[in-house]
């Protein structure tokens, strides 16, 4: 089985450029993302393969941009469009809440929206409020969507391979951290990470980290340099979130806490929380615990601070160790 | 009259039209009557919007798409989407095509090729323009219509669908159903311009028409379907007719607006209609009469049967909102029945 | 002092009367709520009062009604926009969540927003998917943004009153089912409700029961009806939610159960149990529950199924009791 | 020249303006070379919209209220914004206005009555609307301009914020500052329309201009500032320059395109300047190169010194979210440090 060592963002560019052989009905739209290639690049040369009637530059309207691509989807189509920055999806927000993720149920299951909403989000690149957001918790909370994240370039390929049969809207947030972080051996030819099922990236009694998208590097990080015997579970897909496998997990260490970029506030780790508190609540020994971004929009030169790091998570990690 | 039927052909057209009418303006009644006794929950009604309407699904083939509104019913009759359907949905019972999810007047109609409505308003236009794309991206000899109040011109979504459609030439026909009231706000405090005018702003083609006039409308129409199917891009229709009845159920004009076009006056679609079939010798009063006893008894007779349909099962609630239900929802099923 | 019978919408029309009549820079606006008085009637009689250039009949554009908003908060007006359902907002979304409630943060303090915007929410009109959202926790989980829900008349009138006098911007969400449900004294003078602070709608020592809005009076009903001993939390404000009443009541119960009609996933439940599991953890004895809405789109038909209700709520409350 | 001014005041207005423009075109090329030196993290060039900027800031009075676009580097300096607050606002140091929490490009200058910039495009635009109407209802003699690109004519905000102020005929100058590209899109990919007739969908005032020429871009702003001061209404400037730059410093535009107006060329919005003052005789190729060493030493000399400022405190990072900061930001504070 051949494979090749790739990073996050040619991971994601050799599945479209798959996604758009195979089948004449996939189209990818968005801003910038034809002759420039994207502004980060995942889409380079794709329209020059495929032409620019299948690999859309748009006008720079973004919920024209996924308004079209329910309606496409609608229509025996597979769009994927490409919003630049999580942080600007608000402005299609309607079109995402009240038509992509409701117009299954209103219809009865007469009609479905099979569409692929692709966004870079998340910190790490020094961008700034608008340029470092991380708004899972606003699509998870939305009945209808699935919001998925890859940590590493193997799952993102994987995933998508997945999104391209499934056949409900997916929000596929892509940490733009990690775009070109790592590369790891993807293979070539197809395969799949099923949508739903967590991984467990490391095997631990102590503790349980629950974590996903830019933070899996970092908390991988911390417990192997601290040598704690941490089991740590990489969501991808975060809904619907893998309960089982956290639940699993807990019962077997005790001991739970939840990592990721976003606020604190309703962020996922209130919702795994509040899983947790209403299932495991007998086998837990302390308190479940969140390292999370603050509860403040995201600032550009303290960008260091305000994001969850080695420091924080090991506190956190002392704190729970307390209680046995 | 038109260059487009002869003789004969024409009456039936013509008949066909005025008959939906009829039969839109009879449920239009009906169903006022039936919230009134508290038989149905809500309803928009669509009188005085009838020609408009009926005027554009004449110039429409079967497998044209259309992405309508709230209150199309007239629309949705003429293009054959059976009463019974629209009644199911408007009492959400068990036989309604959504499983009573939606509120009244949020009609669908696959079969028909009419999508299912949504209330945020002109939110189903970008979706309209998307459908174009497919369509021409599979080369297909089809338009889509999509329709909105003229209140909806405001919106986010008029302004990116109009350009997204232009900057790709795409099939699509904009129907503005002007009916010169957005609830309580009359169109010349909407906007300053007229609505076809705003065609120019995108590069689209801008028309207007007496929208109380089923031939006018559909002539109109005609040249719009026939541009839009040979690839010159998106029209804007702006149909003028007046909204004769409340808003909603729920709304109270009084408040508002003195009276303007009232029902059986001169610009009533209906009556406009009779006239110019009167004139064609296609329709005599004692004709009229009849048609519009047999389309009450049909509505009647209609509302009767289907109310007696029971509300869809509880546990329908918790269906479809993915294609396999999630762990979740099927532990929150678990939890309430 | 005197005082009147008034219903929701009574309390809330006087008391914006009042506000206009106060200060000039108030300014109401939105659709319909002039000449026709809101399509609830909340404005009623206002705009013949105060003039159409201080209750102003905007075009139908929310993004543009939330946006010009921010322009005269910024500019020493009040501003007190309507969305005629909640349900509408999403339309205006990034203006909300990109400059309302980022404007004080990313100017170093030197602008704020002092808007009030005024929106019905929530089931119980058989309004079916699109008047019937609760849409709580998008604002809430939105850092800078502060988030209120009276369940009463009394609380609707002094909540505002404090909102009047507040410099951040504001969501007041009122619960459209108890718009007219019920008549309360309303003091006619001046009085404020505290922003930040819960009420203890009813003391009790075998749980505690956090919840707000519209399920205010359910939980009371079936509480008083089951002769339940359960310490009732009115949240009043759902963001910042008042942690401290909640600690201090669990402490004391020992069990927590929150109800709300928004769907459960990251839901404010979410926010409240993750919260309790953080530092209650040791007082508690058995699981924390959520009674809320299930996470799909809100249906019409069966909207009396969709709604928490006294079996429910029982049937938590009889799940809790059994752990001591 | 214009009849605007007399002899010495057109040779004082004009020189500022060159002056500026010289400023801000120094400025840009520190920047930039000073993001490839690794010193500041990302700007947005303005070279080449040096005109179009400095020619509506010269119609304006200092108490008009601009709710600018992160390209507007000129105009912020011809207005009287210190170098120094644009350097601190880049470096996101301890003394910018913003606590460094904003992206660089992402000014703000409340003395010169400039508003905090955001990244949304055209988001900016409902908000001066608003302000416009704060404005209109106080009776303040003032106007309120405020600026995007071409790209940003496509989204919800512009259509918004243009039918708006029609409706209620507000003081407000929309600057669309066409530099034909939106990072990778040409403005004929964009719309199919000139954007300055898209005023005509609204009722508002359109106009187009030479936005690579202050003068011609002064005498077009100064009529539409007398047009909106005096209760007409809003009006939209089209100003046609060229982004001789780069979208970002992140942006490679040799991907997407083949070179237009190229600096130094005789579009190039100084060269133009230099011409038309050397036609008037107001300046000489000496006093040009003074001036450009001049000016560059500004900026160097203001750079190094900024560049010192050390950065914000990390727990400055938590106030400012609320005025008064909430517990669960308190505590969240008390964890992190
Ligand atoms: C985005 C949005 N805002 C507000 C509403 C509430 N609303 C329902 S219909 C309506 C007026 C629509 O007027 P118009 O577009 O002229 O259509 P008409 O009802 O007159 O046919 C309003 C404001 C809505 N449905 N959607
Ligand atoms: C709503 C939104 N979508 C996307 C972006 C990303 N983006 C930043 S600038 C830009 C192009 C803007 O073009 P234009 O309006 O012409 O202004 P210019 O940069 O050319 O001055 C894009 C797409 C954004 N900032 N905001
Ligand atoms: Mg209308
Ligand atoms: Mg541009």
């Amino acid at each position: 089985m051949s494979s090749k060592q790739l990073n996050m963002v040619q991971a994601i560019n050799s599945t479209l450029d798959y996604a758009l052989s195979k089948n004449d009905s996939v189209v990818l739209l968005g801003e910038d993302i034809g002759r420039d290639g994207g502004v980060f690049r995942v889409t380079e040369g794709l329209q020059a393969k495929y032409g620019s009637d299948r690999v859309i530059d748009t006008p720079l309207v973004e919920l024209g941009i996924v308004g079209m691509s329910i309606g496409m989807a609608l229509n025996g189509m597979k769009p994927i469009p490409e919003i630049q920055f999580q942080d600007f999806i608000f402005t299609a927000f309607d079109q995402l809440v009240n038509q992509a993720a409701k117009l299954r149920y209103r219809s009865g299951g007469q009609f479905n929206v099979p569409m692929i909403l692709r966004t870079p989000y998340g910190g790490g690149i020094k961008g700034g409020l608008y340029h470092s957001q991380s708004g899972e918790a606003y699509f998870a909370h939305t009945a209808g969507l699935t919001v998925i994240s890859p940590s590493n370039p193997y799952d993102a390929k994987g995933l998508l391979m997945s999104a391209l049969e499934y056949e409900d809207p997916i929000i596929f947030l892509e940490p733009k951290k990690l775009y070109r972080s790592t590369k790891v051996d993807v293979p070539d030819e197809e395969y799949k990470v099923p949508i739903g099922k967590a991984s467990i990236v490391r095997e631990g009694n102590d503790l349980t980290i629950v974590t996903y998208g830019s933070m899996v590097p970092v908390v991988s990080g911390t417990v192997e340099k601290n040598k704690i015997d941490a089991e740590i579970i990489d969501l991808r897909t975060i809904m619907p979130y893998d309960g089982e496998a956290i639940l699993q997990s807990v019962k077997k260490t005790g001991r739970a806490m939840i990592v990721h970029e976003a606020p604190r506030t309703l962020g996922m780790g209130a919702e795994i929380s509040a899983f947790l508190a209403e299932r495991a609540i007998d086998y837990l020994m302390g308190p479940i615990l969140r390292v999370t971004g603050p509860d403040t929009p995201f600032p550009y030169r303290l960008e260091d601070y305000y994001l969850p790091n080695e420091r924080k998570i090991m506190k956190a990690i002392g704190k729970l160790m307390e209680f046995r | 009259m038109t260059e487009v039927f002869n003789g004969q052909e024409e009456k039936d057209v013509f008949m066909r039209a005025y008959s939906s009418m009829l039969l839109s303006r009879m449920f239009d009644k009906k169903i006022v009557t039936a919230q009134r006794q508290g038989r149905v929950g809500f309803y928009t009604p669509t009188i005085g919007q009838e020609a408009t309407q009926v005027g554009v699904s004449m110039a429409l083939n079967p497998d044209d798409l259309v992405y309508e509104y709230y209150r199309d019913v007239p629309f949705m009759i003429h293009r054959g989407v059976p009463v019974e359907v629209l009644l199911d949905q408007i009492m959400g019972n068990s036989e309604d095509s959504a499983k009573g999810r939606q509120m009244p007047s949020h009609y669908n109609a696959k079969a028909q090729n009419f999508m299912s409505v949504q209330s945020p308003v002109a939110t189903n236009l970008p979706l309209a323009v998307g459908a174009a794309y497919a369509i021409k991206h599979r080369k297909e000899n089809k338009v889509v219509v999509t329709t909105f109040g003229d209140g909806s011109t405001s919106t986010p979504d008029f302004h990116a669908a109009l350009n997204l459609a232009s900057v790709y030439d795409l099939p699509v026909i904009f129907l503005c159903e002007n009916n010169q009231w957005a609830i309580s706000l009359p169109v010349e405090k909407q906007t300053k311009v007229e609505i076809w005018k705003k065609a120019e702003a995108y590069g689209a083609y801008g028309v207007k028409v007496d929208g109380n006039d089923f031939v006018e409308t559909f002539k109109v129409a005609k040249d719009a379907v026939d541009r839009a199917r040979s690839g010159k891009g998106p029209v804007l229709i702006e149909a003028v007719s007046y909204r004769i009845g409340p808003h909603s159920t729920s709304d109270d004009p009084s408040k508002y607006r003195s009276e303007g076009i009232t029902e059986g006056s001169e610009k009533d679609p209906i009556v406009i209609a009779e006239k110019r079939l009167k004139d064609l010798g296609y329709i005599t009063d004692e004709i009229i009469d009849k048609m519009k006893s047999e389309a009450k008894r049909i509505v009647d007779q209609k509302f009767d049967e289907r109310e007696k349909i029971p509300p869809p099962k509880p546990e329908s609630m918790y269906d479809d909102v993915y294609k396999e239900m999630t762990w979740i929802i099927k532990e929150e099923k678990g939890d309430a029945l």
